[in-house]
Parts: C-alpha cells; structure tokens; sequence
C-alpha cells in the first residue's frame, strides 16, 4: 500500500470508523441538519444541542465511507462544549487542511485529517458532518449538499 | 436478435480450455492507455471503455484528410466528409443489425436517445390514465424520464419488481402490464448486476396490449451480437463510449413507421426541408432527427470501433467476459465477509457487483486503487435498485476484451488485503 | 462584452500595414488538413473550420493518458478524468469571459443549446397571448425552435425586419417588443451576411419588457473577445467546431438564477440528487443540465482550441478577418455582374456573401472548387432571410486564421473564370 | 479547369442552361408536380398534358442550377410523344447514367448528363425534375424530394 493511503486511512481514522463517537439521534436536539453527497448517495444528519451560544451536545447518524463517518465521528468529540464562532473557525480550518491548504492553526486530532488532502474526491466525503453542522447552525432547513464542493464527486 | 440469449445462458458458448489460461481476448498493446499503464487493472468497462490506437487512429485521419462541414457544402471536402459521415452510419447499423440505416439517429449516448423518445413519442402519445412500466433494474437514464413523462401527464409510472437473485419476475411483470400500459422501457443487460433480461418474452408481453417497447442496449451493444431487428423493440438506445468508440456520441434505432410519424426532437438546420415565416416543414430520415452540424468525427471513430469489435468476433467477447466474470465470482466468493449480488453466470454478462461486510464500498474501491485495480463504487445510477437490493452502494468489477485473469486475480487479492486492513474484525 | 462592437466597427482596429501583406494570422502549418493539401484555399470556416495539431494532440493525450468516466469512480484515473473535464470548462468559459464557470453546459453546438432554452424555460414561461421575437437574419437553429414553441403555446412569433444594407432596423426592432413580449432571440453575428448586430441596444431594447435575451453567440465566439458577461444577455449560445475545437461540442452560458429555477433537460445519470420510486431530485450546476456520461474529449478538445486562439489575441483574430473579407468584398465587386450582400465591412465580421448574375452559386461554387476554392452555396440555413433579400440562393466566403491574402485572390480569379465559362453574357 | 469539371459543364450543359427549352407553365396539362431539393432550397415544377398513354407536351419552371435546369430542359424534349412506360425506362436509364452504373441502353442527347457521374452530390441535381416528371405521371399531388437520393446534398 502507498504511503498516501497508510496516510488516509491513518489507525486513528480506522479506529473512529470501526467505532464512531456520538452515533445516535438526539430527542433533544434544538437544531438538525442532513448532509448528502448526492453522486453517491451518502447521507448523514447532525444534531446539536445549543446552550446559548454554545454547542452543549452533538451527535451524528448516517450512511457513509470511513472517511467521513471518521471524521464526524471526530467532529463530534471535538466540537462539543466549544461556542458558535470556535466551531466554525474550526470548520474553516479542517477545510483548509482537508484541500491542502492548512492555515497553521492548531486543529488538534483532526490532524489526521491531513491525509485527505493528496485525495481531491475525498474531499467530499471528509466534509460532509461539517457541512450539515454549518448548515444546523445556521438553522437552515434545507439538506446541505457537498456537490459544489470540488471538481467531482465518489464515494 | 439472431441468437436471443443463447450466447448468454450456455456457458459451453465459451470454448474449452480457454478458461484455463485466462489470457486477453484483444492486445493490451492495441489501447495505449493500457499499454502505457501495464499494472493498471483497468475494470470498470461497463462506465466507459478505453479505446483502441485505430479508433484514435480514425479520428486524427479524419481532422487531418476529410474535415468539413457534411451536407451544406458543394465542393469535394465537404462531399468527402458527407460520404465519412453517411458511410459510418452504415458500417454502424450493419454493426447493430439494423437492417435499415437511416432509422439509426446519432445522439450523445444512451441517455440523450431516451430522452428523444420520452420528449417526441412519449408526449404525444401517453396521456393521463395510461401506464408507463419499467424494471427495477434500470439505470437512471431509463427510469427518471419515464418517471418525469408519466408524472407530467398524469400517467401512472410501474416499477416490475425482481423474483430471485436479481432477475426479473415474470410473472410480476406481466400483470404490471396491463391494457392501459403505453410504454414499457427494460435494459437488456443490467449495468449494476451484470443481468441479461430475456428480450423476447418482455417484448411478447408488451406487445400483447401494444405498447411501446423501449430497450436500453447501453450494456449490451458493446458486449453481443445484438441483432437489433431481431430483437423486434421499437426502439433500442446505446453509447458509443461503452464499447471503444468516443465519447459524445451514440444512437437510437427505431421502427421506421413511428420516427415517420413522430414529431421531430431538436430543430434547427439539416433536419428541415422548408422554413416559412410562420411554418416549417422537416426533411426526411434520419435528418430529421439530426439538427445542426452533425458530429462526424463521433460515428467515424465509432464505426472503426465496431470494425474492431467485429475482428474480435461477438460471440468471442460475450464468452470472455463471462469466462472473467466467472472466475471473479468464484474468487471473491471465497473471501469471507464478501456477497456477490445477481443471478448466476447463466444470466449475466462480464459484469461482478459485491458487498464486503463492513466496509464501505468508497473504502474497498479507494484501497483497490492503490494496487492499481479500477473498480466502481456507489448505486451505478441504480438508487430504485439498490434501494430493493436494501444496500447502500457495492462495489463493481466490470469485464471487457483487455481484461485477462491476471486482472481478475489482482482484483480478489487486492480485496482480500483491504479487508485486513479496514474490516472491523 | 468588453469591447461590444469597437473591434468590428472601427477599420482602425487592423494594425497599419496589416492589409498590404495578407499574411496568414496562424501558420498553416499548425493545421494539418491544410498543411497537407497547400493548394487549398478553404473559405468555409463559417460552416466548420479545421483543427489545430494542438487540439488534435489534446484529444490524443486524453484518451492516452486520461481517459475514464468523470465524477463516477473513486479511483484514480477517474479523479484524473474528472479533473480535466473540470479544468476545461474553466478555461472555456474564461475564455468566452463567462465569470461563473458552472453556467457554462456543456451541449452538442448552438443548435442544441438554443433548443434547451425553447425547450425548458420556454415551454414553462411563454404563454398564449405572449409573443417571441425573432430578427430577419436568423440561422434557423435560431428561428425554428422559437417557431414551434410559439406554435404550441399559442404565442405570437414575430420577425423584426432588417432596414438598409442587411442590417436590422432597430425603430422597427423596439416596435416589435411590445410588453406581451417574453423571448428576443438574435444572432450575434450573422452566417448569412456577416452582419454585427447591436447587442447592447438589443438587450436595452428586450430589457425594457422584462423578455429572456438569447444570444445566438456560433458566429461571435470564434472571432471576437466576446465578453458573455457584460453582453449582458440571459443565454448565449456557441459551437466549438466552428472555433478550431472539436464537432460534437459546445455549450450554454446562461444566468445562474434562471438555470436555477428552471426545470432540467435531459434526464438521467450525473444530473440527479435522489430517484425515488416516484420522485426524484435535481443535483446541482452545471451537473443538473447534463444528463448522461459527460464527453470528456470534447470539453479537453475545445479548450485546447480557446488556449490556441488567445496565443493569437482575439483582437488580432477579428481585425485580420476583417482585412480579408474587405479585400474580397472590393476585388469580388470589380467583377461585373457580382452584387456583394449585407453591410459594409464597418459592420460586419469574416463572411462576404455575393451572387453572380445569371449563374446559380452550386454551379459557381462546382467550378470554383474546381480550383481549390471551397466555399458555400445554398441558403446558409436562413431561410427566412433569402426570402427578404429576393435571393434564392448566395455563394459565400468565410474567413478564418489560417486565410491569408492569397486565398482571397484566388477566390477573385476563380469567380472571373466561372463567370467566363457560365454566364450568359 | 479539370477535365471532369469539362465533361460536366459540357457546352450542350451550358446551351440548355442558358437557353431551357419548354421552360414555361401549361395552362391546360392533365398532370403536375413539384420537385424539390430540401437542403438548398431549389424547387421545379413539371407540367405533363397526356393524350391516352401519352405524353403529348411537357414543361418546366424553376430554381435551380445549371446541372438541373439543363437535366430538365433536355428531358423535356425527349419524353415529348413518348409512351408513359417509354418515359418511365428513360428515368430508370439516366438515373443509371448519372450515378456511373450504364446499362448500355441508348440515352441519346441526354449522355451529355454522364458527367455528373463523377460528382455525387450532384446526382440530386440532374435528377430533380424526373423525379417530378415520374411523380406527375403518378398522379401523385405532394412535392417530390430527393432528400433520400444519395449520402447528402447541395446545390
Ligand atoms: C449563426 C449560426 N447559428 C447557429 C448555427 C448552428 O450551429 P451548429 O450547427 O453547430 O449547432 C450556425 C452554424 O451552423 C450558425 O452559423
Ligand atoms: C444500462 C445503462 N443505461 C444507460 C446508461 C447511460 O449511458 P450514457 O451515460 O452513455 O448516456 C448507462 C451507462 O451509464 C448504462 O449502463
């Protein structure tokens, strides 16, 4: 196997696929997003608990490859207790080192994350959950799609 | 068609010995993608074809000798590049085994000839109350416009449902057709389970309430001897892409009567015969099915691809794939955690789609393509079908002439090692 | 655009000097059609033009080294595929100056373009009661879907008429758009004449009533720095083999809030979100208006021939045209019996269309090819144009960047020896 | 010019284009029709009076080139007192001369049309009023096209 791949699917990535962190619907969920990769057809939706302006709980369910269940899995874990803003500087900064753009800052564990980059379709599947959290936070209704999200699409 | 599914259900049609040493049925030095790639196991065919130096070949010739605008213009070149044009219609249709050439009308593929037949036969003739019937194994290009049709026009739209193991129910299917029934659209082979659907007995039942029967050949062009006239559908669609010819360019074959009858699809020049301020007239077969600049360098390159084909010989390519196939099936049923979805060989062409317990298919197909073997993975524009299958996506090997056993053991290996790495246990 | 109509109006544009020498602006070298048979004088770059060896080697490389299908398979030749279908989009449509690359769809030509807007927001915008305009000078992929959707709906379809010299007459024009008017469609340039249109007074014009404005852009695009986005129109339209690219491809630019609110096209794989058994979803720009498997090799193929064009400058592509349609419209006028058509050069771009007293142009245009000259006779898919001019038919000359001063001589002398061996007296 | 151009544009070509015998309508014919060709536009009537079986005059008006004005004119003056079945063979026999497949059969004047042999596209032209003529002698009411004649057209 390549040394890009070992990357991609780092054992921390295998880890959270194999055993996903806050996989399962929220009864209380004061917001809800669905986030679909329509050429592939996976799907998953997010729900957040807000306290305020901060995420109080987060939990996630869904269809998906290791990639992006890994990485909502990571997300939730990561995200939780953190306010509004912090949470969509992080969504901008794990964008920037899923396309090979990392800005410096510290994204902690999501650094595994890093192996996408050398994986343009993937980048898709790496930034589903984040989508759909953007899109609860915002309160929007609509299914989010990652389809503008690059130059194509698998999965 | 000339031999219906013989050539499909017998597995005696592939000749003794040849399974054993598994080698290519065309020169992998004939397609220079795959002679430049030698450890590429290049097996997603059934998405689209690598193409042959004499197709490329064909293409350069014709820019470089022949290129003009056909039809419009009185000096030679442009007689030159008409002949090109109309001559590659022919070799084509004869390819197919449509007797009558210029009932072949040239569109992008497979999905632009649906289209024309829902947009033009399917508006005029299915009205509210009628029946639109088509199988659960379609491919989108043959579900969504029929879906779209019924649903502008009130039709009701049936889904035939499959019995066992990814083939058809019969039975189910003849009572979906009903009296009321307009049109019924199938796929010959199926481009998700590898399926061959038995033609003749659709066709029978369609036609006992006289609807009309639409064939999806995207799967089937390339891989038989489809024998189109035969087949006795009223209209048969395919992609060029698909079977080594180029991309953007395909066809429909349908009964002469009913394109005579039918209201043209686009409008523009060629496919008229008078432009009144007011009215216009169209011009005959098959330009009236044509409008603007026809694409040339599309069936020129195509037609060298079904010279290619027919040196291969039909019944040889049928035969290897399934003798691939065959092997795949077996190798990867040997994997543990590993389901081989569809018929049995019997009922299938060169195409393998599976399940490894587990693990996504987007995963499987990732790792596969680290040891270079090209695989498909997702619903294969098969969400009605996958949905029935209850799985999410699976993961598809697809068999073509430059496929050999070698690439059908690298295939089960490589799945093999992506399980270590990424099942659960 | 940019520069609406500064580069075609003002004779200044061609650099001083420029019109003494009649070079050629591209080496004929780089076209191997003409490089191979150097006693061809082909002047018919208005019907199709000839290939650069770059787009030629484009195609090659592509299915040499990039070939699969886009957006479907997870492994790496796709994402490479994916890429390059993506990448040339993004140069075509910066090419054409269309800022946002994902409303650029790709289609067959202009003539295919054009009839998806008939065909989508036509058929769901246009009413009884409402009419279309049209202008005399329309090629009839321009005319004739704008026809038979008035026809269907029970709208009104109405020529504006053209005033002096083949130019439209804009008082009648802006009559014409009353209110009730919900389409203006206009060539930008005219294949018939050559006549430039107005676009910026059209659109000011259609803009006052609120009408969608199509542009049909086959005879700007190749020959100007079109600017689509500050034309200003809601839908252009252009074909690439008539830009060095190609057959088979080219493409839509249209206003992202209109294709967003518009219903689909064709339907099928690529262009959907979700098949349901009974509904199904649309994906997003620009996938949503292409059905099917993409044609990769066309998008790759036209992009080559955008980046060969911009090596030359647009600006210089034009000017050099217009040097040569010049020339030609002054040595053909010295013939007598020769009536050159349509504006002076000040408004028009590469096309000199003429008739010869007493001889019909397929005979002209026999004769001339017989020395090497190519070019067209007949209506020139405008119909409704000849019949205002009192002509039945033209011959025509159309220049393009490989022309250079010698064709337009032998162009001359041929139509002198065939007035010699034809004419009556 | 090359030789074939010549043989094509043979002076009695030239003769009958410049000067088309019977080129007038027939107030009182017994039998009409229109030819067209649909890619360029050009059009002829033919206008027959028969007597019994035969022809007994014969005319035509019309677009067209030299090749079908000539073609026309020259039929005109040969089918004039001919049989029905005579007329019909001549059609069959100049179809088989212009498309370079002779039988043989005498043409007479009308051999001067053998030219157009070497040029496909033109077929259609030096076909066209027999067409009508044929179509005339069927009584058949709808314009003739020669769309189907060949690969493509001109004119
Ligand atoms: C002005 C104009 N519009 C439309 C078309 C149609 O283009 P195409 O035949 O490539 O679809 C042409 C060329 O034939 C043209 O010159
Ligand atoms: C069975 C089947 N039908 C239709 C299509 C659509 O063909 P195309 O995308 O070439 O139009 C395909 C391939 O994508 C297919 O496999």
């Amino acid at each position: 196997m390549s040394a890009e791949l070992d990357e991609l699917y780092q054992s921390i990535i295998l880890d959270h696929n194999r055993r996903p962190k806050n996989f399962r619907e929220m009864e209380d969920a004061t917001a809800k997003a669905d986030g679909v990769n329509p050429l592939c057809g996976d799907q998953l939706t997010v729900w957040l608990k807000m306290d305020g302006d901060q995420i109080a709980d987060v939990s996630f369910r869904g269809q998906g490859c290791a990639i992006s269940k890994a990485s909502a899995s990571m997300m939730t874990q990561v995200v939780k207790g953190k306010s509004r803003t912090d949470a969509e500087q992080l969504f901008t900064d794990v964008h920037a080192l899923v396309t090979g753009k990392p800005t410096g800052a510290d994204v902690g564990s999501l650094k595994a994350l890093s192996g996408v980059s050398k994986f343009p379709l993937r980048v898709k599947c790496a930034s589903l959950a984040w989508h759909a959290m953007h899109s609860a936070l915002q309160g929007s209704a609509a299914p989010v799609s990652t389809e503008a999200e690059g130059p194509g699409s698998a999965s | 068609m000339n031999r219906p599914t013989v050539g499909v259900r017998s597995a005696s049609a592939a000749p003794a010995g040849f399974v054993a040493d598994h080698g290519a049925l065309a020169p992998r030095a004939d397609f220079p993608l795959l002679a430049a790639q030698p450890r590429l196991h290049y097996l997603d065919s059934a998405a689209t074809t690598q193409k042959p130096a004499s197709v490329l070949a064909a293409i350069q010739r014709y820019y470089e000798t022949e290129n003009a605008n056909p039809h419009r213009g009185a000096y030679a070149l442009s007689a030159v590049a008409t002949e090109a044009y109309h001559a590659a219609r022919v070799r084509i249709a004869k390819f197919l085994g449509a007797s009558d050439a210029e009932t072949l009308i040239f569109t992008r593929g497979t999905t632009e000839a649906l289209n024309l037949v829902a947009s033009t036969w399917g508006r005029a003739n299915v009205k509210a109350g009628d029946r639109i019937v088509v199988t659960r194994l379609e491919h989108h290009a043959n579900f969504v416009p029929w879906q779209e049709l019924a649903h502008a026009v009130g039709a009701e739209f049936v889904i035939a449902e499959l019995g066992a193991n990814g083939t058809l129910d019969m039975e189910a299917f003849a009572a979906a057709v009903t009296p009321k029934t307009k049109i019924v659209a199938f796929g010959h082979a199926s481009n998700a389970l590898g399926t061959v659907n038995p033609v003749a007995d659709i066709v029978a039942i369609a036609k006992r309430v006289g609807a009309l029967t639409v064939c999806d050949g995207a799967q089937s062009a390339p891989h038989m001897d489809v024998g189109v006239d035969s087949l006795d559908v009223d209209a048969y669609a395919f992609s060029g892409h698909k079977m080594l010819g180029p991309m953007g360019i395909g066809g429909l074959v349908m009964r002469r009567e009913i394109l005579e009858a039918t209201q043209p699809y686009q409008l523009g020049g060629d496919m008229i015969a008078h432009v009144g301020d007011q009215h216009t007239t169209w011009n005959v077969l098959p330009h009236k099915f044509e409008a603007g600049t026809p694409n040339v360098e599309g069936p020129v390159g195509l037609a060298a691809a079904c010279d290619y084909l027919t040196s291969l010989g039909m019944e040889r390519v049928i035969a290897h794939e399934r003798t691939l196939a065959a092997l795949a099936m077996e190798k990867l049923a040997a994997i543990p955690g590993v389901s081989v979805l569809g018929p049995e060989i019997a009922h299938r062409g060169g195409v393998v789609s599976f399940t490894l317990k587990g693990v996504h298919p987007h995963d499987l197909s990732q790792l596969l393509d680290g040891d270079g073997v090209c695989v498909r993975a997702g619903h294969h524009c098969a969400q009605p079908l996958m949905r029935a299958l209850g799985v999410h996506a699976t993961t598809r090997a697809s068999f073509y002439v430059y496929n050999d056993g070698a690439d059908v053991v690298a295939l089960a290996e490589s799945v093999a090692r992506a399980k270590e790495k990424l099942a659960s246990d």
